[in-house]
């Protein structure tokens, strides 16, 4: 434990990490050409192989990119859009009982819908296909940062109130100098949970795109049974959403410094 | 300034219709400049009645007078130390001793100088930009106190602004205090659980016992400051406090167990 | 151009650009790749013919279209209740759910305007059985067979069923295409029912075998294109030049069959060789027949079997007026009322 | 504040709740007869009297409790499977470097995946459609407790293992009497999570379930374009998600007394 | 039993490759049923030796030998208390103090019976079927003791026990401490920042100073106990460790800044 910092204790971890991969690929690949049916039908899959040779083919298309980038663009609408929303309602929820009583108890009783089901709402209030896309985004990413926000009002250290409040702080100043910087970790990690959500449901969302889209390719793909670049897609969406799971954290990083070390 | 605490009481309600009586009719005169330990075991109010004392909490019955004045809410003339210091984390040192200063609109710059001003009045220069967490206990513990004093308080309430302190830190930091208060000279009240920590700090040690909560006892201390621990007088009235205590003790023996 | 609807400011709608002075024209087309019988729609979106006609018309007008490809017909329906699509192509039994909402909508009218892909007595559909199995219609007694519930398919299947006897021996499951097609892949189901491409998908994968064609039950399988009625009335003209687009479309299909499949394999991403038994297999005609529109209401009467429809008044929907002028003006012949009441006549 | 626990206060805090619930559905009712298309087009939705009707109807029907009854069969395999594996692998990634990196890789590359594109793989690997189904709410409820897990077993207090350790505790003991009751309150967290998850992916895992199942017949009433239908699925489902929700909670709050009063 | 701390030498490697010396070259033998109290300012190493001793540390260099035997692992001979208690909250009371017979594979009712023997030596006995989260910090502290007394151990290891209390709960349990020490005459090392406290109960002192963490002074305490802290030779003995550590105060005031 005391070498864990160490350059050599690094570099066996990332071994161990890649060897993993590999191994996973291996056993896939071998299930596939072993054609194993029983106990599960891995023999009907196709082989990491296949998967890679479309792959290439796909990687140099560009509407591959178009694809990603019409995703990215709609999650990026959907959950800029929720953040500011999801904050405001979460800090005037979490600050008091009224608003709690009033407006949490409609979120908690539409939260559990699933955002596949908004879509034909969705498209029926929308006036546009992009709008009805990027609501369903928006749903994803805005109860996580929502739930957190209210959970950080919550949580925001008493003794701090108290403290700004014996030094004659006013209403407006408790929030601003108090409850803002004090919920912004929380911020984070609802943003966080909520863009990764957002990316949950891309492909819920982009089976109305009618045209781009990373979710509608993977869709599409299926519905034409070509299996690679089913995987493909779903590879796709994973690396997407892993992508933007880490940019946060290395804003948050940045952004908050002061917490660097009590995380650690 | 004076305080003149009159007849107060303070009780809470918890859950099922339980009631606690935190403070039972607690009257006590504190004069302008005092330094006034208050000495208790835990659960006595002491925390309770320093909140009244600042306006953050309200009596349920009896009043808090200040050069006569009624009491009601947080006033700028006050500044409380809480024992678990209370700094903002996400503000460097310097900007949590500017915290006061910021909320009354000082202009940044003139708020930066005076802030760093009283820093180096607790020896925290060389850290004021460094982030809370990255502090010891007893530099913590300094911030906070620069926070109170950069209001210049004409009332200072410091609750067990020691208590996590290991015995040598905490000698050290009493021994700032007792300048800082020789410079400014405000009136203090100051919560321990220290019995040689109250001698070593106040004019007068105000005893409290638990259950309900009220004042029991009242010692003079008038030995000159700086006081030597090891002094004769100053083990005669640790004596003196230790009997009172024993009494204390016993009558709260139950409610230790 | 004045939009048909107050409230879709986006689409099909006239907007003023101060740059070009040109007034662009917005509108939103919905078609659907996995259903073969829409690709007429492929052709008009790949060569633009669309843009042509209307350009003709309005050379001041900047046109704009939308096309969205759908995985099935409901979200079409769902766009076109929204205000997004002016213009879709859809299967019948979506098209007869599509005229019920705009028969029992507030904010919503449709008209139908012609058809696309027909299958000859159903000939475009088919139940499938999975590579090998090698049974016949009778084997089917007592097993499970899926198929989309209250699809032309499924009505297919019943029919046939009806013919050999089964019609109460069977237990008929809802899947969708891409889950069945999986599931006889894999051997996992007795058989399922559906339309083109995937009979001719599975056949060309080597994957499975088409147990009954659906020209056995001899009832047609037709597609066609529905419209929001407002924006059809408002904008007589654009109807009527997607409909010459259509009908050029459906010329060139059978003129250039080789290119033709070529533009499905590229618009559509199906395999040529899957592409080519459609442009064979499908008949691209937007005629309206007698004939056409009983088979519609025999659907209607199976809907309303399944309780999947309430009622729908077809003389309303159904309107042949755009279809006839647009053969007009490309100075085509349409079917004469004798011809449009008996049997479909060759397309030259 | 003081008075918050008292009985008049509780029944003024269920009326708020009471009439948030109702300006709710009055203003949708409003927005919808009004046919309000600007800035968005309620004017579209079926109107909460209608649907209450429909929900009368639906109501009387048998049928409707068999799809309710179908998904909840399936979330529970799904979620019940998840458990104890989620738990036992999350204890041998928490427990150790070496697992970690070779188990916890794969599991972060496979999370971010949505559920809804695992049905391809779903229905190729498994030998049955209710097998496929089950599978997707498995994973549904799988990663929230592995995660939870390995998250539990790094904030077991570190003091109690070696207070454990102090008292010459062996591996499997420490693992025993120390782990194993540490994490239970995150088991129960992830679980909440999951099951909520599971519920959640509940129409993209009925989707190609042919028959019975809500998330089936909310699909199904949106092909068929029955509005009120669909939205009755939406509320039966997210009523759903609660409920299960709401009974893990007291589960939860029944086996762990030793928690009451330092959660509260 | 006897213990020998033989030249133990202790590092930690921090990140960036800085090296901290916890201990350095400690060496120190405490006789058999001897309790020695270690006093000494935060971060002198005090905690790191006790692990050590305990076997839940290795020395880097050095080593500690128990009636002659090099250890390097816990052993059910000694038993140690930490600072922040350490009860498992998912067990009651009396759970917790059968904790350790529990590992043993004692049978259950015979556990429970020994575990309650042991309770009611710490007057807690009404408390055996509450959940640690129901006490107040004292009683949960005398449960972590009984915790470690139930298992008759010949070398008892605390760790600055008392540290969270007040004066009172404080001087109460110091009091229960001797007594229980008496009866069972174990070997015990006792961590403390207290001053009185280490004179109160210890047969020696052991002063030790940080950066890096060493031994700097022994004072022994020959005074019969009970003892009592007014006590003219108890002040005198206070005195002596004052003039100790205010050298160590001296020449850790950097540290302590
Ligand atoms: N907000 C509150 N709600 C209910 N009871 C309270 C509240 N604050 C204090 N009490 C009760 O009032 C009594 C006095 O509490 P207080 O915090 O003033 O004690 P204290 O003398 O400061 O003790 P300590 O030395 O432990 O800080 C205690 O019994 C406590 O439980
Ligand atoms: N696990 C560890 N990793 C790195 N450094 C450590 C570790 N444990 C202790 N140290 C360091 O060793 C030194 C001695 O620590 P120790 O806990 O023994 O002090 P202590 O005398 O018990 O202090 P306190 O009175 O605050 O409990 C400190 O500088 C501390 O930072
Ligand atoms: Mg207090
Ligand atoms: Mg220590």
């Amino acid at each position: 434990m005391s070498d864990s910092s160490s350059f050599r204790y690094r570099i066996t971890r990332v071994i161990r990490k890649i060897i993993a991969i590999i191994v996973f690929v291996v056993t896939w690949q071998i299930l596939v050409s072993n054609n194993v049916m029983s106990p599960l039908m891995f023999g009907n899959l196709p082989s990491p192989v296949e998967v890679g040779e479309t792959f290439i083919v796909v990687l140099q298309k560009q509407v591959y990119y178009y694809h990603i980038l019409a995703s990215f663009g709609r999650i990026l609408a959907g959950s800029l859009a929720a953040l500011p929303l999801a904050v405001f309602l979460g800090l005037i929820i979490g600050l008091s009982r009224v608003t709690e009583d009033l407006l949490l108890s409609i979120f908690d009783m539409l939260r559990p819908i699933p955002q596949i089901s908004w879509i034909p709402v969705a498209i029926l209030i929308f006036p546009s296909v992009e709008g009805s896309i990027i609501f369903i985004t928006f749903l994803g990413a805005f109860f996580p940062i929502l739930v957190n926000t209210i959970a950080g009002v919550a949580n925001v250290n008493p003794s701090l109130i108290i403290a700004a409040k014996s030094m004659n702080a006013t209403k407006l100043q408790l929030l601003r100098y108090v409850y803002l910087p004090g919920i912004i970790p929380n911020i984070f990690t609802g943003f966080t949970i909520g863009i990764g959500v957002s990316w949950m449901s891309v492909i819920a969302a982009e089976m109305i795109s009618g045209k781009y889209g990373i979710g509608y390719y993977t869709w599409t793909s299926y519905t034409l049974m070509a299996y690679s670049e089913t995987i493909i897609g779903m590879i796709t969406i994973g690396a997407m959403g892993t992508v933007c799971f880490e940019l946060i954290k290395i804003i948050e990083k940045s952004l908050l410094k002061w917490r660097e070390e009590i995380g650690g | 300034m004076a305080i003149l605490v009159h007849d107060v009481r303070k009780s809470f309600h918890l859950q099922k219709d339980r009631e606690i009586i935190a403070l039972n009719d607690v009257s006590l005169g504190v004069e302008d400049q005092e330094f006034v330990c208050l000495l208790g075991p835990s659960g006595c109010g002491k925390s309770t009645l320093l909140k009244i004392i600042a306006g953050l909490e309200q009596a349920s019955s009896g009043w808090v007078e200040i050069d006569g004045q009624k009491i009601t809410a947080p006033s700028s003339d006050r500044a409380i130390v809480f024992q678990d210091y209370a700094l903002f984390p996400w503000r460097t040192v310097v900007e949590n001793v500017q915290f006061g200063l910021d909320l009354r609109k000082v202009p940044a710059k003139e708020a930066r100088k005076k802030a760093l001003e009283y820093l180096s009045l607790v020896n925290l220069c060389n850290f004021a930009n460094v982030y809370p967490h990255q502090l010891s206990g007893g530099m913590k513990q300094r911030v906070a106190i620069a926070r109170a004093l950069v209001l210049e308080p004409k009332i200072l309430l410091l609750d067990e602004p020691f208590g996590a302190l290991d015995a040598f830190t905490r000698m050290q930091l009493q021994f700032e205090l007792t300048s800082i208060c020789k410079k400014n000279s405000p009136t203090v009240i100051f919560v321990t659980h220290d019995i040689d920590e109250a001698i070593y700090l106040g004019d007068r040690v105000v005893i409290m016992t638990p259950n309900p909560g009220k004042v029991n006892a009242i010692v003079n201390v008038q030995l000159p400051k700086p006081r030597n621990r090891t002094d004769y007088d100053f083990n005669k009235i640790r004596d003196r406090v230790f009997r009172e205590f024993s009494l204390v003790t016993e009558t709260s023996l139950e409610y230790v167990i | 151009g004045c939009s048909g609807k107050n409230q879709s400011s986006t689409t099909g709608s006239a907007v003023e650009t101060p740059k070009s002075q040109k007034e662009i024209v917005k509108i939103g087309i919905g078609y659907q790749a996995p259903t073969a019988q829409t690709w007429g729609a492929l052709i008009i979106k790949n060569k633009k013919l669309y843009e042509k006609y209307l350009q003709e018309k309005y050379p001041d007008k900047v046109f704009e279209i939308e096309w969205f490809n759908s995985p099935s017909g409901p979200p079409l329906t769902n766009n076109m209740i929204a205000g997004k699509l002016q213009l879709a192509l859809m299967g019948d039994m979506p098209i007869l759910i599509n005229g019920e909402q705009g028969q029992t909508s507030r904010n919503y009218k449709s008209v139908f305007l012609a058809f696309d892909g027909k299958g000859v007595g159903g000939k475009n559909q088919a139940i499938l059985t999975p590579k090998g199995s090698n049974i016949k219609m009778e084997d089917l007694k007592g097993k499970t067979i899926s198929t989309i519930l209250g699809s032309s398919a499924h009505r297919m299947l019943l029919v046939a069923l009806d013919k050999y006897g089964l019609t109460n021996e069977v237990t008929i499951v809802n899947q969708d295409v891409t889950v069945g097609m999986s599931n006889i892949e894999q051997n996992k189901i007795f058989a399922h029912a559906t339309w083109e491409p995937y009979p001719s998908l599975i056949q060309t994968k080597g994957i499975g075998d088409v147990l009954l064609d659906g020209s056995e039950t001899n009832v047609d399988y037709l597609d066609g294109v529905v419209a929001d009625r407002i924006w059809v009335e408002n904008n007589q003209e654009y109807a009527v030049a997607f409909l010459k687009a259509l009908i050029e479309s459906h010329k060139f299909i059978r003129e250039n069959p080789e290119e033709a499949a070529r533009i499905f394999q590229e618009e559509s991403q199906y395999p040529l060789d899957v592409t080519k038994k459609i442009v064979q297999n499908v008949r691209f005609d937007a005629a309206i027949y007698s004939k056409d529109i009983t088979t519609l209401a025999g659907s209607r009467d199976f809907l309303k079997k399944l309780e999947k429809l309430k009622s729908i008044d077809l003389n309303k929907f159904v309107d042949d007026q755009y279809l006839k002028a647009a053969f007009k003006e490309l100075g085509y012949k349409y079917p004469t009322d004798a011809e449009l009441k008996g049997d479909w006549i060759p397309l030259k």
